[in-house]
């Protein structure tokens, strides 16, 4: 793949036209803008702009305590805010020399999982209202309504969780949650197991995705991509297996893979993840230990000594990771966030050269890009 | 019930009286025909409250709850309130009188679809009257010919707005209706056909024993298929496709006169169901087995259009939208050929009737 | 490991049907000595993570090395500031088959912020060497569309990521 | 009954349909809002500034394809005065000398040459969307 399939490299024929899509779009999860140049129904150049909610993040870091930090990394992606938690506080920990607690390692996985559900929930809803299938989006905004319920359970919040510490959590999990998820879970599943159905036989769905927006696994990977779109090309890469992190070495789960690589393998993967991360769920609740669940000694002035570390985590989206430079003060000396949609986003106008304006929505949704974490 | 047969046959009767004694009388047939103008109207309106609340059930929501109690039952007068006091804007960059009259087109070609639709037959003193606004031979050719219309109307705004979205909408309308006008026309001809006349009265009465959708449902299915593009819905709406072209030939409308371009797609929506009903479903002459069950015939007319509006909700809440290629493709490719095999097939079993 | 990749040997007829590289960190050993005075300071402080610092001049030669043992996949790049005389250039490049992380650091002078782009060897390079300029001055030599990705087009040549950026307008 | 008076109505109703919405809009003059900013009167492209007109030269994609249409609405059209007579023996034994069989089978002749022509320009590749 060249460069220039990234790019409008000339002014538009006088039979083409140069169509923004965005800022302000229905398609967008977020604002971004989508240059076209478009020949009848067919694209024939495609750029990206992003930028529009940049909020300077990595500068904001430098300049605050890495306490201060932790409630931000929530706000970097607010569909993933729990695994942002999770990779800051692991780096921290790494920094610091600490150890989270048993106890914490079970739950954090327990909240990533939940998260990561949530997550695919509203991606595969906000993919479907794409192709025009309203009621799919609904019925997956209801099913989300379950899991966001569980996720307030236990961190207090609906949205932004701000749950992981350096070395625990922030809370104990709540009395009877057990049963409560165990409910919630085995409902979703079943509602999850008749959605699949519902999709991979409805004609109209299959026609619009089926073939659409194919990536072949070397594509991917020269892309750079990660997550579900990389894994419906065929790639078992899941940084959960790679680079088991917490406890993921103790819990059994299959790496979803698709083989097509088109938009429907890229849904169908969230979909069959949903159901294995009810199965990592249900291990997680029957294994969890007792014990305390954060490390007793909490710093709140934490300056950890002079060094660097790089850590990464299986975001909803694909391969998130921080980057933290530490010159021995209360503050980062430099943080910088690796994004998985960032990388996702970069690869979108290529996929678009070539198709037709109508699967412009269905390709972009279905690499669930989400904007706030690409400008951060 | 006999006797409210008794009271609609005797309000029919001194209409009919009246009309027929008048020496204007197409004239004020035409006028007062408005009033079924206004009843078609009132089933437009019907048509958006039961798309919103059915499709509310099937996508598991409420739907409007709060204007007009429960319900929601005022919810559409608040709307019309909206669209009233909104600001009309014409952009700078547009073809104003394309513009200005595409909505009109629209519902002009709506409005002329009525007028020949019949909702009864009456018969006084041994002669048949069609509760019509105006009776013709050809009335089904003429529905056709007025129903195309309408894609004037969309084209227009699509190249009158001055936007690209609406530009695109309006080559998608073009590129679908060519291929969805010839499927639908066949599949009137061999309605047409097993009646022996272009008449719906006619075709309507050929229905007395047995109705078309079982003479020949695979026409009943070009049909539909054919009608849902013809009146823009899911899965064939690409001309407002909300997450491609934000809403197509409607993007730069705004306030009442988006307003009437909308109620003219419902008209049409709801004149398409009573075609269906009319020409598919039997019309006025009740179930099959059953009859009319002392029910006067223009309630088995609308219910029978309220059913097929439902269906058509149905469509929309079960399945996505397709790519404009593919609704060439469905077009061109899957009806025409189905609808020339019917027509076949409807000619043999009309003779063998004859 | 063999299974997975027989799986996408099968998903994938096109490619060669080749060994994919052990993704270890026996790298480390061959990357210094290929690159002799190229690559030094080399440390593994953790299993997965391995740092490098690398001569600035032949960036696009080591990882041209990198990318034919099997580490493809370009995780991100950085700058970092170093006032009042460096600057650096972070590059993590991993693998889609292996945990292992190789951050390796360029760097470069301050006051003439240049190195070669790596847009030929990874693809994806592209947009974080945008932002990299975009927020340090850092001028990829050869990057197709070196201009700015994420600030607005007036910000051009503010750098703010640098330490001694003052804030918004700063005219350098 | 004449045939205008069929269509006298008809008349009506396209003064109907010219005087309501006309009349609506003059009502919404009445009541709606009006103020005026140059950016209220852009075309809407999602935000951004429109870049180039929207009336193009378009690539008329389709135009084998709406060639195909005219010819098979002219077919319908054929059709449409058969479907009244191919049954009745005397209109078409006074006008043809026909029998009924026999107006059924000119018809299916001319539907299968119609029909071959439409599978010649299906192998030909006209009924495909251009990409």
């Amino acid at each position: 793949m060249t460069h220039t399939t990234t790019q409008i490299t000339s002014p538009p024929k006088p039979s083409e036209i140069l169509l923004h899509l965005g800022p302000q779009h229905p398609l967008q999860p977020g604002p971004f803008l989508l240059d076209l140049k478009i020949e009848g129904e067919t694209i024939r150049e495609a750029e990206l702009k992003i930028g529009y909610i940049h909020k300077g993040m990595e500068k904001v870091f430098e300049d605050r305590t890495y306490i201060q930090i932790l409630p931000l990394t929530d706000r970097i992606c607010y569909l993933a805010s729990n695994s942002n938690n999770d990779v800051y506080c692991r780096g921290m920990e790494e920094l610091l020399g600490i150890e989270p607690t048993d106890r914490a390692k079970y739950l954090r996985v327990l909240t990533n999982e939940l998260c990561r559900i949530q997550s695919h929930l509203l991606g595969i809803g906000e993919y479907t209202t794409d192709v025009g299938f309203l009621t799919m989006f609904i019925y997956m905004v209801r099913e989300r309504e379950g899991i966001v319920s569980l996720l307030e359970a236990i961190t207090g919040s609906r949205l932004n969780h701000n749950y992981a510490r350096f070395g625990g959590v922030a809370h104990d999990l709540p009395p009877g949650y057990k049963e409560m998820a165990l409910k919630t879970l085995g409902e979703l599943k079943k509602l999850v197991k008749s959605h699949d159905e519902m999709l991979s036989s409805d004609s109209v769905y299959l026609k619009r995705t089926k073939g659409v927006g194919v990536l072949t696994a070397s594509q991917a990977k020269e892309l750079g991509v990660a997550g579900p779109p990389l894994r419906a090309t065929g790639v078992e890469y899941d940084l959960r297996r790679v680079e088991p992190y917490l406890v993921y070495d103790d819990l059994d789960f299959d790496v979803i893979t698709q083989t097509d690589g088109d938009v429907f393998s890229r849904v169908k993967v969230r979909l069959l993840e949903i159901l294995e991360s009810i199965y990592i769920i249900e291990q997680v609740l029957d294994q969890m230990p007792t014990g305390p669940y954060k490390q007793n000694v909490m710093p709140y002035i934490t300056r950890p000594a002079p060094g660097e570390v790089y850590s990464r985590i299986e975001d909803p989206r694909g391969e998130m990771g921080m980057y933290i430079i530490s010159d021995g003060s209360d503050k980062p000396y430099r943080f910088r966030i690796r994004g998985p949609a960032f990388a996702t986003a970069q690869a979108l106008p290529p996929l678009l050269v070539g198709t037709y304006v109508a699967d412009v929505a269905a390709i972009a949704a279905s690499m669930d890009s989400c904007t706030s974490e690409v400008d951060r | 019930m006999g006797i409210f047969v008794d009271i609609y046959d005797a309000i029919m009767n001194f209409l009919i009286f009246f009309f027929s004694t008048w020496e204007l009388a197409p004239w004020v047939r035409g006028i007062v025909g408005g009033a079924v103008i206004g009843g078609v109207f009132g089933g437009a309106l019907v048509m958006v409250y039961l798309e919103r609340k059915f499709l509310g059930d099937i996508q598991s929501r409420i739907g409007p709850n709060r204007v007009g109690g429960r319900f929601g039952l005022l919810q559409l007068i608040a709307d019309a309130v909206k669209l009233f006091t909104k600001e009309d804007i014409i952009p700078a960059n547009a073809d104003k009188w394309l513009f200005i009259g595409a909505p009109i087109v629209a519902l002009t070609s709506g409005f002329l679809m009525v007028a020949v639709i019949p909702f009864d037959l009456l018969v006084i003193k041994g002669n048949e009257y069609a509760l019509a606004v105006s009776t013709m031979d050809v009335s089904i050719l003429y529905l056709e010919a007025v129903s195309a219309l309408a894609i004037f109307g969309i084209f227009m705004a699509g190249w009158g707005s001055g936007s690209k979205y609406s530009l695109l909408a309006g080559f998608r309308n073009i590129a679908k209706m060519i291929g969805y006008e010839v499927p639908l026309g066949i599949t009137i001809i061999s309605v047409a056909v097993m009646a022996h006349s272009l008449d719906i009265v006619e075709i309507v009465k050929a229905q007395s024993s047995i109705w078309f959708i079982i003479a020949q449902p695979m026409g009943f299915v070009v049909f539909g298929i054919a009608l849902l593009a013809d009146v823009g819905r899911i899965p064939f709406d690409q001309t407002e496709a909300e997450e491609e072209l934000i809403a197509g030939w409607a993007t730069e409308y705004s306030g009442m006169r988006w307003g009437l371009a909308f109620f003219a797609e419902y008209f049409h929506a709801v004149v398409g169901a009573i075609v269906v009903s009319l020409i598919f479903l039997g019309g006025w002459n009740g179930l099959p087995l059953i009859g009319n069950l002392w029910i006067p015939g223009i309630f088995w007319v609308i219910v029978k259009a309220i059913f097929v509006m439902m269906g058509m909700i149905w469509v929309r809440g079960a399945l996505p939208r397709l790519r404009i290629d593919q609704v060439s493709d469905i077009g061109w490719k899957v009806l025409i050929p189905l609808a020339m095999l019917n027509l076949v097939w409807s000619t043999i079993i009309g003779l063998m009737w004859a | 490991m063999v299974d997975e990749n027989a799986d996408n040997e099968m998903v994938d007829g096109t490619r060669d049907i080749i060994e994919p590289p052990k993704i270890d960190r026996t790298i480390m050993v061959a990357l210094s000595e290929t690159f002799k005075d190229g690559v030094f300071d080399v440390d593994v402080p953790l299993p997965n993570r391995a740092v490098a610092r690398i001569d600035p001049g032949r960036v696009k030669p080591i990882m041209q090395f990198l990318l034919d043992n099997g580490f493809d996949h370009l995780s991100c790049i950085s700058g970092v500031d170093h006032p009042p005389d460096k600057m650096e250039v972070v590059y993590h490049v991993t693998s889609y088959s292996g945990p292992l992380v190789i951050a390796l650091k360029a760097s470069i002078p301050r006051d003439d912020p240049k190195i070669d782009s790596l847009c030929d060897i990874y693809w994806n390079a592209n947009w974080y060497e945008r932002e990299t300029y975009e927020l340090f001055g850092i001028i990829f030599n050869d990057c197709p569309y070196l201009k700015v990705l994420l600030l607005p087009e007036d910000m051009e040549g503010e750098w703010p990521l640098r330490k001694d950026y003052a804030g918004y307008p700063n005219p350098t | 009954m004449e045939i205008i008076d069929s269509f006298i109505p008809v008349a009506v109703f396209v003064l109907f349909g010219l005087v309501i919405p006309l009349a609506i809009m003059f009502l919404v003059k009445q009541l709606s809002p009006r103020s005026k900013s140059p950016a209220k009167f852009t075309t809407y492209e999602s935000g951004s500034v429109p870049t180039g007109s929207a009336n193009i030269m378009f690539n008329v994609e389709y135009y084998a394809l709406a060639i195909l249409f005219v010819l098979f609405d002219v077919e319908v059209l054929f059709l449409y005065p058969w479907v009244t007579v191919y049954v009745n023996d005397t209109v078409m034994n006074a006008v043809f000398g026909f029998s009924t069989g026999l107006a059924v089978f000119e018809m299916f002749i001319f539907l299968l040459v119609v029909f071959l022509g439409y599978v010649y320009a299906w192998k030909k590749g006209v009924l495909q969307w251009i990409k």
